[in-house]
């Protein structure tokens, strides 16, 4: 097993069917996404708040460029940012080393998941450059708006028209995307129950593998409908059929029903993920075993039950029956509880621990803070489908999902970065520019989400382009709202190139770890070296103890590996 | 520490199912009743009612589609798991049906002319 | 400093009020979550505590503040609930008797608004119809029968704290009932094509008198 | 201290590929569910849906749903002789199965052309000039339902041709003859299900 041979550039970066290399190859693709969107939002900021400027390295923003750049922003980050970085990389990386084994299940196909992944990322690129210009009718992809020429006000003139629209290749982009997530998921779903290491129980696996795993199969059941759904908008889209089109009785609001069906359990699939990253992270750097192991994980089963049956509140406004916007107002209030519970499991976990502030402990509490304060308690206002009706579709939305879904995926993904990426390179990410990255990371995005809440309750509606046609948001400091978000948004976006120079300069020349196991952490992927061998452990450990022996009595040290006897 | 086999390798090999954990069922047996079933489908058919047509014809898919997947797919003999996965799926669409419902059956539309 | 843009409707207060119960709760939430994490971050660090626990969090015992914490939220959460429920069924699911009734059609990209004609029924030849602008009298309950030609749009009036979806196929009839004359903006909050951010609409507020002279304009015409 | 090694984990019986297939087939219902819960409500909602559904080929249908029936039976079959390794079997077995397919498809694609003939087409273009409008989504349904199903069938058949290749060239996985069997059967389950849905509520 031990046979580790040095391949080629190629071999590594499209051949390779270890699981390091492919989650490797997830990564750099998804960077390469997460560079666009994250330009798109520049634009649209700058836009907003300087709506006569020439946008640098852009020029001037019309309304069909501006609704181009908020749809694709927003679909990139939430379709190939946050599932792909939370279940494609986190969980390539993690799940076989984590428990023990060499690879993956599937390893071929897991490398078929990876291509599929890298030609939706190519379809959704393509998209941009049709004749008709990007997709713009928002991330949802709505349907009369996305079915037909409407946006682009020409036409239908044969199949050729339609394919070569951003519509179709958006959309087939996002099919083969789910397809490769749902290879993965499976992937990952029996690795996990049938590869896991001698010893290693299922209630020995770290909360990270339950959360992917949970994830995956909370992924694989609400995306089934949606997937049907997108075939039948495709068939819309380039063959002519009515199952959205109110002319043939068809119904757009089915389309939403179906995209939210999948739309909010996706919410949790991204969620989940992270909350795994934060029980590892904050458990190691509290010195103390994670509190109520059991129970997070009852917890999240619970949550992932219900999140399937609350996704109307997107829609609460959207013309649904109102005695059904009631019952889903509940059941969205009722999993507030759930995730109540785990958050305040893991901030038992920091009581009577001994801290230490390590980078990646400072991102785990920014993400929890951030995720519970400003994140999970808005979540409250909009569940309450009353104020809904007044916040639906307002800045107080974007903000309240920048909070929940920025904490989460950027805090718990660069948590993970600071925190795996001496274990998988053999080198430490500079420190320095690891805690300059931080505090700006979290200073600025603060400073550009907090002033959403206040534009939106002063009555800021999404996605419009040129705010000043309308006086009342133009009074006196609502510019200067969007002036401080711009600005921050803006500094926010340079900061991470920090993060960037950063990650390829201590792959190169960062300082080497001394030892397997710098953190001083129990779970199995510290347990082997760094970077770990082509099929990870020179010997297959075998598992004596929870992933969270911190501090176990009659022990000299204050941690006690799962393989250690 | 052990050195052991890489653990889940020992799967790759499979071994002829043992007689107390797969069990045979008459293969023949059931696919004549299958057929009994779907004869029955369609004459149900001819009973008139939409709805109760409904009713009927689908109960009966019920039954052959669990005797299909008892049997069949061996899914009697199967660990809770699977049951599990695929309870999961029918807890999905019972959801789905039911929060659909009440926004496409009762709603009263009208055909929007095209522009 | 107004948080909220001017409330001119008669349930716009309510809605506010909503508002400001949950922020009351979530504030004394966050306070508590807040203490709850800086205390051990002060406290527990590397220099001031030599020794840590063992809690596993198995057992009730344990685990018995954390079940106090959600039971705390859950008591939270219905307490507004109680008090959301009866304010969605009363702007939402019931409508009072009207005093006029008015057909509200999106389309790309602007907003028609049709009354009734002379004969006082919608829906017959003799509507008549107003391009993006909509009179409406004051302490009157205005029913909307909210359509739409072809995408989606958003009925959205900030002062008034109205917003209901357009979808082309069916139409939804809601409520508004205006406590203050005076312009107001009716805005379009679904995105709607490349045209969206220009779909605006005014709302003027009438007196009786006033509104039934702009009628008879509206009739002549 | 706690030492044990836990000793029986059961989830492990289940060889890994067959867990696999078990996982994508419960994903394969939902999507296949999602559509059929659409069609179940919509159906309920336009009840002229009913005249549309005369125009169905029964009889074809009918023939479908027995070769489907038969061929589930012929890969279970062909697993039986997977257990007892018997190679020829399986290959005669697997082969039964993709005739069956074949006679499937073939009646399928008469099907089409027929009804396509008689200008149910699935954009429907015939039935929006004589003012049908809702039942044009009758017939988007089904070719969406049927072809989607269609689809299956192909991938079907070309996993069981696959395996079955694989098998009797090197002896070995003999597993694979169960996992593509399983497909196969779901293949068919989902028919049992459209068959009455589609042809038979008028």
């Amino acid at each position: 097993m031990n046979t580790h041979k040095k391949h080629g550039f190629w071999h590594r970066f499209f051949f390779s069917l270890d699981h390091k290399d492919i989650g490797f190859q997830y990564m750099l693709t998804i960077f390469l996404m997460v560079s666009i969107g994250g330009f798109f939002a520049y634009v649209f900021r700058m836009h907003l708040a300087y709506p006569d400027m020439k946008v640098p390295l852009f020029g001037l923003v019309t309304n069909k460029d501006y609704n181009m750049l908020i749809t694709n922003h927003g679909l990139i980050m939430m379709m190939w940012l946050a599932l792909g970085m939370l279940l494609a990389v986190v969980g390539n990386f993690l799940i076989p080393i984590m428990i023990g084994t060499d690879d993956m299940a599937f390893p071929k196909l897991n490398k078929i998941s990876y291509w599929f992944f890298l030609i939706s990322v190519i379809l959704m690129i393509a998209s941009f450059f049709m004749p008709k210009g990007g997709l713009g009718g928002g991330w949802t992809l709505y349907p009369p708006l996305s079915v037909g020429d409407f946006g682009y006000n020409t036409p239908y003139q044969g199949f050729a028209s339609r394919f070569f629209t951003a519509n179709t290749f958006v959309l087939l982009a996002i099919v083969f995307e789910f397809t490769s997530l749902l290879m993965g998921g499976i992937n990952f779903f029996v690795t996990t129950l049938n590869k896991r290491a001698k010893g290693m129980s299922l209630l020995k696996m770290p909360i990270v593998v339950w959360m992917i795993n949970i994830a995956s199969v909370l992924f694989m059941f609400s995306v089934g409908p949606l997937v049907a759904g997108t075939f039948m908008l495709l068939l819309d889209i380039n063959v002519g059929t009515g199952f959205y089109d109110a002319y043939r009785g068809g119904d757009p609001l089915l389309w939403e029903h179906l995209f939210w069906f999948f739309g909010h359990p996706e919410v949790y699939v991204i969620l989940l993920p992270p909350l795994g990253i934060l029980a590892e992270i904050i458990s190691t750097n509290s010195r103390k075993p994670l509190f109520g192991y059991r129970f997070i994980i009852n917890m999240t089963l619970l949550a992932g039950v219900l999140s399937m049956m609350v996704w109307a509140h997107h829609q609460f406004v959207a013309g649904i029956n109102p005695k059904a916007a009631t019952v889903f107002s509940i059941l969205t209030i009722i999993i507030s509880l759930p995730f109540a519970g785990i958050i305040l499991a893991y901030i038992a976990t920091l009581w009577y621990g001994k801290i230490r502030f390590t980078l990646p402990m400072k991102w785990a509490l920014g993400a929890v803070a951030l995720f519970t304060l400003l994140g999970g308690f808005t979540g409250l206002h909009l569940g309450a489908s009353v104020f809904d009706i007044y916040a639906h579709d307002t800045s107080f939305v974007v903000a309240h999902f920048h909070y929940t879904l920025f904490p989460t995926v950027i805090f718990g993904t660069y948590a993970a970065m600071y925190f795996w990426f001496n274990k998988f390179t053999g080198r430490h990410l500079n420190k320095t520019l690891g805690n300059i990255h931080f505090w700006l990371t979290f200073i600025f995005f603060n400073g550009f989400a907090f002033p959403l809440f206040l534009l939106g309750l002063a009555g800021q509606h999404r996605r419009i382009a040129d705010y000043r046609q309308f006086e009342f948001l133009m009074q006196d400091p609502l510019p200067l709202y969007r002036q401080i978000a711009t600005i921050s948004a803006v500094i926010l976006i340079l900061t991470q190139f920090i993060f960037i120079f950063n990650f390829f300069w201590s792959l190169k020349k960062g300082k080497k770890v001394e030892s397997n196991n710098p953190w001083e952490a129990n779970t199995l992927e510290w347990q082997t070296s760094s970077p770990p061998p082509h099929g990870n452990f020179a010997v297959y450990p075998v598992v004596y103890h929870g992933p969270y022996e911190y501090n176990m009595p009659e022990r000299d040290k204050d941690f006690t590996p799962q393989n250690e006897a | 520490m052990s050195s052991h086999k890489a653990p889940g390798l020992e799967h790759e090999v499979w071994v002829p199912a043992e007689p107390d954990y797969h069990g045979h069922p008459n293969y023949f047996k059931i696919y004549i009743g299958l057929l009994v079933l779907f004869a029955l489908t369609v004459f149900a058919s001819f009973i008139g009612n939409p709805m109760i047509v409904f009713i009927v014809v689908f109960s009966i898919s019920i039954i052959k589609g669990s005797m299909v997947l008892l049997y069949f797919m061996h899914l009697k003999w199967e660990p809770k798991l699977i049951w599990i996965l695929l309870a999961l799926a029918l807890m999905t669409l019972t959801f789905l049906i039911i929060g659909l419902y009440p926004d496409v059956v009762p709603v009263e539309r009208y055909l929007v002319p095209k522009p | 400093m107004r948080i909220f843009p001017e409330n001119a409707s008669s349930y716009g207060a309510e809605i506010d009020f909503i508002f400001w119960l949950i922020t009351t709760v979530v504030a004394v939430g966050s306070v508590i979550v807040i203490f709850l994490i800086l205390y051990p971050l002060f406290t527990r660090n590397k220099q001031r505590s030599p020794e840590q626990r063992y809690l596993k969090g198995q057992g009730f015992k344990q685990m018995k503040l954390i079940y106090l914490g959600i039971v705390i939220l859950a008591i939270a959460d219905f307490s507004f609930l109680l008090k959301e429920g009866p304010t969605w069924t009363k702007i939402e699911e019931t409508l009072p008797k009207d005093d006029l009734h008015i057909a509200v059609i999106g389309r790309q990209w602007l907003w028609e608004f049709v009354y009734p004609g002379p004969d006082g029924k919608l829906y017959t030849a003799d509507d008549v119809k107003k391009i993006n602008q909509l009179y409406i009298p004051v302490n009157a309950v205005v029913h909307m029968d909210i359509q739409s030609y072809d995408v989606i749009h958003s009925v959205f009036i900030p002062n008034a704290r109205f917003k209901q979806d357009a979808l082309p196929g069916r139409s939804i009839k809601r409520w508004v009932k205006m406590t203050k004359t005076g312009t107001y903006p009716l805005t379009c909050a679904e995105i709607c094509g490349i045209g969206h951010a220009n779909m605006k609409a005014n709302i003027t507020v009438q007196s009786q008198e006033d509104f039934q002279k702009t009628l008879a304009k509206l009739y002549k015409k | 201290m706690n030492t044990t090694i836990s000793k029986k984990l059961t989830w492990r019986d289940i060889p890994q590929a067959r867990l696999a297939v078990w996982a994508l087939i419960a994903g394969e219902f939902a999507i296949f569910g999602g559509l059929i819960v659409m069609y179940i409500l919509n159906r309920m909602k336009y009840e002229t849906w009913g005249e549309m559904a005369q125009h169905t080929n029964v009889i074809a249908g009918t023939i479908n749903t027995f070769v489907l029936l038969t061929s589930s039976y012929f890969v279970v079959k062909a697993h039986e002789a997977a257990v007892h390794r018997n190679k020829e079997k399986i290959k005669m077995w697997i082969w039964l199965t993709i005739l069956c397919a074949l006679i499937f498809l073939g009646i399928k694609t008469y099907e089409y052309s027929h009804e396509i003939m008689h200008g149910f087409t699935l954009p429907g273009k015939h039935l929006l000039a004589e003012g049908k409008n809702v039942e044009t989504m009758y017939w988007s349904f089904y070719y969406t339902m049927t072809g989607l199903h269609g689809l299956h069938v192909i991938g079907g058949a070309l996993a069981l041709f696959f395996v079955m290749r694989g098998v009797t060239k090197t002896g070995e996985n003999y597993h694979r003859v169960e996992a593509a069997g399983l497909y196969w059967h779901m293949v068919d389950i989902i028919w049992i299900f459209l068959f009455p849905l589609i042809y038979l509520i008028h």
